[in-house]
């Protein structure tokens, strides 16, 4: 039952990330990537529940907590307050038309399990296809932060890509021991922050976050 | 002798260093500083002399000097001296000896102006890495010594960097020694990598067939292209001209024989000669380079360029024998070898005299018209009489006139090539003959060019201010040119000297020896030269041409009475206003040959007149340029595609969007996937 | 006495946020170094004598041995002379009116920070903490880069974090997998513990681990500074002042590097044979060496220049351990340290030329050895180092990983190698030597280097390389000899 | 002992013969032109009346433009002594080769060409650049004509070479021998600056080469460098004809008898081969200066023809 919860998590992660990559404006991305981590956080809180009970860990818990707290709440806040400040017009934001990309996704799905597949003892107990899943959320946002133009775009890559790692590290092996989860945590904290810092200085000096602006060292 | 040499040789390369410390330390006091530098050196060259001597005459096999490991693997300080070394380096301490008395009075119009202790620093440093370079035994100290030698040379090089082709000259240099000795390093490792040593004495027997031949390439390429062998000589006119004269001399005369060296030491010695075209190989790369090197110096304006130009030829004689030597090496006929690399080794010995000498007359006449310019100079044999002569004496040694030691040299060489044309061997005969015209071409074309040298520089009248103005030059460099001088005639009325130590050095490499036994009753006196049954007696010729002068000036008092002389002027048909602008000039007096082979040097001329009509009595400019067919064909256009593809890949790498660079990673990372999947 | 090495940077930080006077915090800046070196020293030493520093306190979370303590004692030393050097070199800043006063506090701060990092990644036992530390360096790092917050040095801050934010974020993933492959051998509280790893290495799930070294490699790589991942590596350099370029130069690529040492260790072990890591770096050093090549034949900014030969020696370092003979080991090992001592001396004196001259384009620079007679004599001898002339250290260990490559017959490889490495020197001849001779442009550019402390570093760096160059101590030579122990076992 | 005085006794005949050889041709072209022409001794009177003239020296010129007539003068009488007239007087060690020969030729064509430059005048310099133009060409003729020979007798030595070609019977029948032949009359030709390389009879700036040398000269100094170069040229005669044509082996007898034979046929074989020169010379005309370059690669050619024939014999047995 548990099982069956994670795997439809895991689909759902998928899922939101080929939405994403759908999405055409910034608002959208920040919801999406919302829902994305709140999915995230059921499923790290379904496993903290099945681990209590089995062997009385709670560290899944407060890493449930920790994505609630950050991923769902301050960071999407932060990237909002971002985007409401930079004077920022609606503009085709990436490079490819979206089918395509979405085409290229797939691609990526089907590489990742490709890839993965070498792996002997993938497929039995947790560690079934939900891997794969992840994985290619990681590439995908690799993908997404290629295909989009914007700054803010860029973050939200970067923090799918955190996403797919977490889940991918939660389902595969139990997840890190909890120093490393808190380590990563306060590590992406601290990326996201410094990112959006930099947004502002960008739009600043380049007034605009277009980063394709950002092309004067060559050679 | 044992325990005395290698204190001799040790004593020699402590004093090069003391001299070299004490310049950086006295780097105020320059009068000093330049008097002491100098001294050591000489001091140095006297005792290095002494104990090279000694070597080859009374001790066989390799002599070991010092040796020390250091905690780095593979880097250890191995020097011995055997024959080759001990005769290079005698070469090398002559002229350094000679070289260092001239910078006493050569440097001193640095004083004041320039760093002469970073000068005296340089020399005796550049000296040293020589030194090392001769003597080193292990291959990765060898090429230590050979970085650094092109190092030092290169910072002298640069010395007057204030002109901005003296730096260019610079770059190219070290660009070029530095990718050569990256050749050589690669033959070092391959061997290694067979023979798990990196023994210079070792054997190569562990070596497989092909490799070897690599190797041998892998070394031509590298010793090539420090000897300046066509077509890998591009650096050489611009950087021998480019440095300070008495270092000049020190390159052309010493550090290019450095290649010789290697060939011998590395292909000779260490490799052993197997197959014939590699011979082949050098015989044809030195002829070539003996015909274009003396026509190109044939048509230099500039006097130390055309100096450097002839050292190519000069090279191009010497790989001549090396290469006879190689191919009768291959054939297993040890006799005819040995006359070829005595004529190489003579040639060798005699070039760095007079080429030397050459350079430091060069420098003498920089030093007092402060132009390096054929056309600004003339009539100089008034204004400095000394020089003059000494030049005078360089340059009938150079265009192998006898009695001058050049001229041994070139007969040894047609010797070893009369010698080796053995009916039956057809292809090698043609070549050789070949290489007999070639010479003789050269021979032509050495005496125009330093006739072109001597008499448009020393002889008229001067062509500019600064000749008129000429002063002389301080005594010790017309000292030391003196002794240059000396020693070219020396070695020319009695080569028997020089060639005894040849003989021991190609004993000791496996040859045999090429002296014949002497006979003529009379001219024993004149100590007769006999190669094969040939001989001559350069001593015995300049007695008759002297007597002969003398019978001569007899004769005409006994017939035609007291000599009247009466000065007038040149005779200038009547025209009566002859100006040293009317003399044949430089570009004049090379035109007919430019014009025979204008092939060579594609002459481009540009004539203008102020006026519209030529003929128009407003002066007339006449500009002629040459160009060099390896740089305008080889050279450049490879330098302009490296630097355009790397211009253009460069943009597409790193375009500067970061998406691009996104790209890269994920790449990456699926075709590593890729190959965890397939291997 | 170790974890004080965790500690100070720590304290200093803190205490950096209350002091106000600029002297006091280079007092401050100047003793932690120094103290930290002392530190170091001491730690050195315990090394040589019993193997390991280790704590069983905080879970076995601290852990020295000879690998980790010679890139240390690399980072403190070239930290040391870098606090040396910056305060000349930002008072002098301050001076030109390029950096407003209080801004020097942020520098230490950030500065001291990215020590911390940087200690900690190297001192840490297990791997997952070691990503994090290596991540936090470049957290650390980016805005010292975009430090003066012009364009362009926003533009490189900004390309810096995101490309190597993603590549850490790949390199996770490999951990994650490092993990996976472990999950049966080793318990709860060994999880991704370095020593478990590599003692139970054989147990290791073999296609998980390829795997996760692909990813690791990936990763590190990017922040190493291997190609094609190298792109962030450049803008930063040359955009970043110049200590701090010593730093990234000298210190952070080898910190990443470690961490791939690390891993290909396990794995190799694992394999029982190199090839399948072999392929891998040597590919990519041969990538970096070739890309490095072809950049710096035609490079119109010094400081740019200098980033890619970091990239070229970066690649020969990853040929070395791709060859993974004993001989390439201890090559690679020395060259690091060598490297990274003629790199951050190299970038230290651009500090000088770029304050006297006011630019970065080579074309614009004219007589540097007159006007900048001590500077500008050891940066051209620091060239022809980096460049692998002999007698300099970089030649010793380039020698070593030469001979390696040709003792296991690779000639092919080995003549690629040689040739690209004599091109990177044509073209730094090329490009650069120009600079130094003739007369300066403005004629009002009184000679003389200021910054003494800092032109003082610079010397004694160069006699360090110069003499390195000959012989290094016994105690050093022990020590890398531990190492490449450790790492071939 | 001997070998000096055999080596001055040949230098004196040819010192002696060398001008009467120059008005022979002299005369015999007066004579095929139908004219009187002057004497054949008129060089020596020409000589003596120059011997007894005080000389004109520019003041420009420096020591060598008056050093230069005698060691010129010396040079050729040297390179005299290095080619022997007759085997018959053949010294046993001549003190040199035909390299030495070359290069003590090359001497006197140094000092020659740098007194030329010595003047500052327009004529001594083309004079000398052509010179130098011509003498480089013909150079490797020269040394490859010789080497032929010299391969075939196995020495360099012409003594040597002399005695063994006189073993072969009468060589101008063989192939290899007539191409030298010609070959060395060209070289002959050009070195003696003679029609058509050179017109030693006219003045005209356009043409001349030797004479634009020596134009400066005058007076006892004159009368050295034309001395010389008239040594010099029958020196090559010499080699020509004893070389290529040797006559001891038909001498029966010895003594002092068979000596005055060999010389007069020698002085025969000079005489022939002044004919053919006379001949050259009126039947064609001074070449374009441009020309000589491909004269000087006809007779290149000539003599590696002749090179190849002595390979393609298969070497010794020729």
């Amino acid at each position: 039952m548990f099982d069956f919860l994670l795997e439809t998590l895991s689909v759902l992660i998928l899922l939101s990330a080929f939405a994403l990559m759908a999405n055409k404006r910034i608002s959208s991305y920040i919801r999406t990537f919302r829902i994305q981590s709140i999915s995230i956080a059921l499923a790290a809180g379904i496993m903290g529940i099945q681990s209590s009970q089995a062997e009385g860990r709670f560290d899944f818990l407060i890493v449930c907590l920790l994505i609630v707290a950050l991923k769902v709440v301050y960071i999407p806040h932060l990237l909002h307050k971002t985007y409401a400040n930079v004077k920022y017009k609606v503009e085709k934001d990436f490079i490819l038309n979206i089918p395509i990309m979405i085409i290229i996704c797939c691609g990526l799905v089907l590489f990742s399990y490709f890839a993965l597949a070498s792996i002997e003892g993938l497929g039995q107990g947790l560690l079934n296809l939900q891997f794969v899943n992840s994985v290619s959320v990681i590439w995908i946002g690799l993908f997404f932060m290629i295909s989009r133009k914007k700054a803010i775009g860029q973050i939200i890559g970067f923090l799918v890509i955190e996403n797919g790692l977490y889940i991918a590290a939660m389902l595969s092996t139990n997840g890190m021991p909890l120093v490393v989860d808190l380590g990563i945590f306060l590590d992406m904290l601290t990326a996201v922050m410094i990112m959006g810092l930099m947004v502002f200085r960008i739009n600043d000096k380049f007034d605009s976050i277009d980063i394709d602006k950002l092309n004067h060292l060559k050679g | 002798m044992e325990l005395f040499l290698p204190v001799l040789f040790q004593a020699s390369v402590l004093l090069y260093l003391v001299g070299a410390i004490i310049s950086v330390l006295l780097r105020k006091r320059e009068k000093i500083n330049n008097l002491s530098a100098n001294l050591f050196c000489m001091a140095a060259s006297v005792l290095g002399a002494a104990a090279s001597i000694a070597k080859i005459l009374w001790h066989e096999g390799p002599l070991g000097i010092f040796e020390a490991h250091s905690t780095i693997p593979f880097l250890s300080l191995v020097m011995k001296v055997d024959n080759i070394s001990a005769f290079f380096l005698l070469a090398l301490f002559i002229l350094v000896f000679c070289v260092s008395i001239y910078s006493i009075g050569y440097i001193s119009h640095y004083i004041g102006r320039r760093n002469v202790g970073l000068f005296n620093f340089l020399y005796t440093t550049f000296i040293l890495t020589m030194i090392l370079v001769f003597t080193s035994t292990n291959a990765i100290f060898f090429y230590i010594c050979w970085e650094a030698m092109s190092v030092f040379s290169y910072f002298l090089v640069v010395f007057e960097s204030e002109k901005s082709e003296n730096q260019r000259a610079g770059t190219l240099y070290i660009i070029m020694t530095h990718l050569a000795s990256a050749f050589i390093l690669v033959a070092f490792l391959i061997i290694y990598s067979y023979t798990q040593s990196f023994d210079l004495y070792g054997s190569s027997g562990a070596l497989p067939e092909m490799s070897k031949n690599i190797i041998f390439l892998l070394f031509l390429i590298g010793f090539g292209t420090k000897a300046g062998l066509i077509p890998l000589h591009v650096w050489l006119p611009h950087a021998h001209p480019a440095a300070p004269s008495n270092v000049s001399a020190l390159m052309s005369g010493i550090m290019i024989k450095t290649a010789i060296y290697g060939m011998l030491r590395f292909v000779h010695c260490y490799l052993g000669i197997e197959q014939a075209w590699w011979g082949l190989l050098i015989l044809t790369l030195g002829m070539i380079s003996v015909f274009l090197g003396v026509a190109y110096a044939l048509m230099e304006g500039n006097i130390k360029r055309l100096l450097a130009f002839s050292s190519v030829e000069n090279i191009g004689i010497i790989l001549i024998g090396l290469g006879v030597c190689f191919i009768a090496f291959a054939h297993e006929q040890v006799l005819l070898g040995s006359f070829a690399l005595t004529a190489a080794l003579l040639h060798t010995f005699n070039h760095s005299l007079f080429k030397g000498g050459l350079f430091l007359g060069a420098g003498a006449i920089q030093y007092s018209t402060q132009t390096k310019d054929m056309e600004k100079l003339g009539g100089l044999s008034k204004r400095i009489p000394v020089t003059a002569f000494f030049v005078l004496c360089f340059s009938l040694a150079i265009s192998a006139i006898i009695p001058f030691n050049g001229f041994i040299g070139e007969w040894l060489t047609f010797q070893a090539l009369f010698a080796n044309i053995l009916p039956g061997q057809t292809g090698i005969d043609i070549l050789l003959i070949l290489a007999v015209a070639a010479l003789g071409l050269a021979g032509g074309l050495v005496i125009a060019c330093f006739v072109k040298f001597f008499g448009i520089s020393f002889l008229g009248l001067p062509r500019s201010e600064q000749a008129l103005q000429a002063k002389e030059v301080p005594l010790t460099m017309n000292i030391s040119m003196g002794l240059l001088a000396c020693l070219c005639l020396f070695f020319g009325l009695f080569p028997l000297t020089i060639l005894t130590l040849v003989d021991k050095v190609i004993l000791s490499i496996g040859g045999s020896t090429v002296l014949g036994e002497l006979r003529g009753e009379f001219f024993l006196l004149f100590y007769p030269l006999e190669i094969a049954g040939n001989e001559i007696l350069p001593a015995a010729i300049l007695g008759l041409v002297l007597v002969m002068i003398i019978l001569t000036l007899l004769l005409l008092r006994m017939f035609g009475g007291k000599y009247i002389e009466r000065k007038y002027g040149t005779w200038d048909c009547g025209y009566e206003a002859l100006t040293s602008r009317m003399q044949y000039s430089a570009t004049g007096f090379s035109k007919p040959l430019q014009i025979v082979f204008k092939i060579l040097f594609r002459p481009s001329r540009k004539l203008s007149a102020e006026g519209e009509a030529l003929c128009s009595s407003e002066p007339i400019k006449y500009t002629t340029t040459f160009s060099s067919i390896f740089e305008d064909f080889l050279y450049s256009p490879a330098a302009k595609a490296v630097k355009s593809f790397s211009k253009k890949t460069a943009f597409r790498i790193q375009t500067g969007s970061i998406h691009n660079y996104l790209i890269y990673i994920l790449v990456t990372v699926l075709l590593l996937i890729l190959y965890n999947r397939f291997f | 006495m170790g974890l004080l090495l965790q500690i100070i940077p720590v304290i200093t930080v803190a205490l950096l946020f209350v002091i106000k006077k600029n002297r006091i915090m280079h007092i401050i800046s100047l003793s932690t170094s120094s103290l930290l070196l002392i530190i170091a020293a001491y730690l050195t030493g315990q090394v040589i004598l019993y193997g390991t520093v280790e704590y069983s306190s905080l879970g076995r979370f601290f852990y020295i041995d000879a690998l980790s303590i010679i890139i240390l004692d690399i980072v403190l030393l070239i930290a040391f002379m870098v606090s040396i050097y910056s305060v000349g070199y930002m008072e002098e800043e301050i001076r030109l009116g390029k950096l407003a006063k209080r801004r020097l506090r942020i520098y230490y701060i950030l500065m001291h920070s990215f020590l911390f990092t940087m200690i900690l990644a190297l001192t840490v036992r297990n791997m997952g903490l070691m990503w994090i530390a290596i991540e936090a360096t470049t957290l650390a790092s980016a805005f010292l880069v975009g430090f003066y917050s012009d364009k362009n040095a926003l533009e490189a801050a900004w390309k810096y974090v995101i490309i190597c934010s993603v590549g850490i974020a790949i390199a996770l993933l490999g951990i994650t997998l490092l993990n996976f492959s472990s999950l049966n051998i080793l318990e709860g509280r060994l999880l991704l513990d370095w020593t478990a790893l590599y003692e139970h290495a054989e147990f290791l799930q073999n296609s998980s681990l390829r795997l996760a070294f692909i990813f690791i490699l990936v990763g590190f790589g990017t922040k190493a500074g291997l190609a094609p991942m190298h792109t962030w590596l450049p803008d930063a350099h040359s955009q970043a002042p110049s200590p701090i370029s010593a730093l990234l130069s000298g210190v952070l690529l080898n910190s990443a590097m470690y961490g791939i040492i690390r891993t290909v260790a396990i794995v190799n072990r694992n394999e029982g044979s190199s090839v399948y890591t072999g392929r891998l770096l040597i590919a990519l050093g041969i990538l970096s060496i070739a890309t490095a090549a072809i950049f710096i034949l035609t490079q119109k900014d010094y400081k740019r220049l200098l980033a890619y030969s970091s990239i070229e020696h970066m690649g020969i370092i990853a040929v070395a351990i791709g060859i993974f003979s004993p001989l390439s080991v201890f090559g690679a090992l020395l060259h690091m340290i060598n490297h990274s001592l003629t790199k951050s001396m190299l970038f230290l004196s651009t500090g000088n030329i770029l304050q006297k001259y006011k630019t970065k384009e080579i074309a614009k620079i004219k007589g540097v050895l007159k006007s900048l007679p001590v500077s500008g004599t050891v940066f051209l001898l620091g060239l022809f180092a980096i460049a692998g002339t002999p007698p300099f250290s970089i030649f010793a260990s380039e020698l070593s990983i030469m001979i390696s490559i040709f003792q296991e017959k690779f000639f092919g490889l080995g003549v690629i190698f040689i040739l690209l490495i004599a091109i990177v020197f044509a073209g730094i001849a090329l490009n650069l030597f120009k600079m130094f001779y003739g007369e300066a442009q403005d004629k009002n550019l009184q000679p003389g280097d200021g910054n003494m402390p800092g032109t003082v570093c610079l010397v004694v760096l160069l006699l360090v390389i110069a003499i390195t160059g000959i012989f290094i101590p016994e105690g050093v030579k022990e020590l890398i000899i531990r190492a490449q122990n450790i790492i071939i076992g | 002992m001997n070998n000096l005085i055999y080596i001055f006794l040949q230098a004196l005949t040819i010192l002696m013969l060398a001008p009467l050889v120059n008005g022979l041709i002299r005369k015999m072209k007066a004579f095929i032109q139908k004219r009187q022409g002057a004497s054949i001794f008129q060089m020596y009177y020409d000589l003596y009346k120059l011997v007894r003239k005080g000389s004109v020296v520019s003041e420009v010129s420096s020591w060598i433009f008056k050093a230069t007539p005698y060691i010129f003068f010396a040079s050729a009488l040297v390179a005299a002594m290095l080619v022997p007239v007759s085997t018959i007087i053949l010294p046993k060690h001549i003190p040199g080769d035909f390299i030495v020969l070359v290069s003590v030729l090359g001497l006197g064509r140094f000092f020659m060409m740098l007194a030329a430059l010595d003047t500052a005048s327009t004529f001594g310099g083309m004079g000398s650049s052509r010179e130098a133009m011509v003498s480089t060409l013909i150079e490797p003729t020269i040394l490859v004509s010789l080497f032929t020979i010299g391969l075939i007798s196995q020495s360099t030595s012409l003594s040597q070479i002399m005695l063994t070609v006189q073993g072969a019977g009468f060589p101008l029948a063989h192939p290899v021998y007539i191409m030298v032949f010609l070959a060395l009359l060209i070289v002959i030709i050009a070195e003696s600056a003679r029609i058509p390389i050179d017109d030693p009879s006219t003045h005209l700036e356009l043409t001349m080469i030797h004479e634009a040398m020596i134009l400066e000269y005058s007076g006892r100094h004159l009368a050295l460098m034309e001395y010389g170069a008239a040594i010099k040229q029958l020196v090559f005669m010499t080699l020509l004809v004893n070389v290529l044509v040797p006559h001891d082996q038909i001498i029966a007898f010895t003594g002092f008898l068979a000596l005055f034979l060999s010389l007069l046929i020698y002085f025969f074989k000079i005489l022939i081969l002044t004919g053919i020169i006379a001949l050259i010379e009126i039947n064609t005309v001074k070449f374009r200066l441009f020309s000589i370059p491909n004269m000087a690669a006809f007779a290149f050619i000539l003599s590696f023809l002749g090179i190849l024939q002595y390979f393609i014999l298969g070497g010794s047995n020729v």
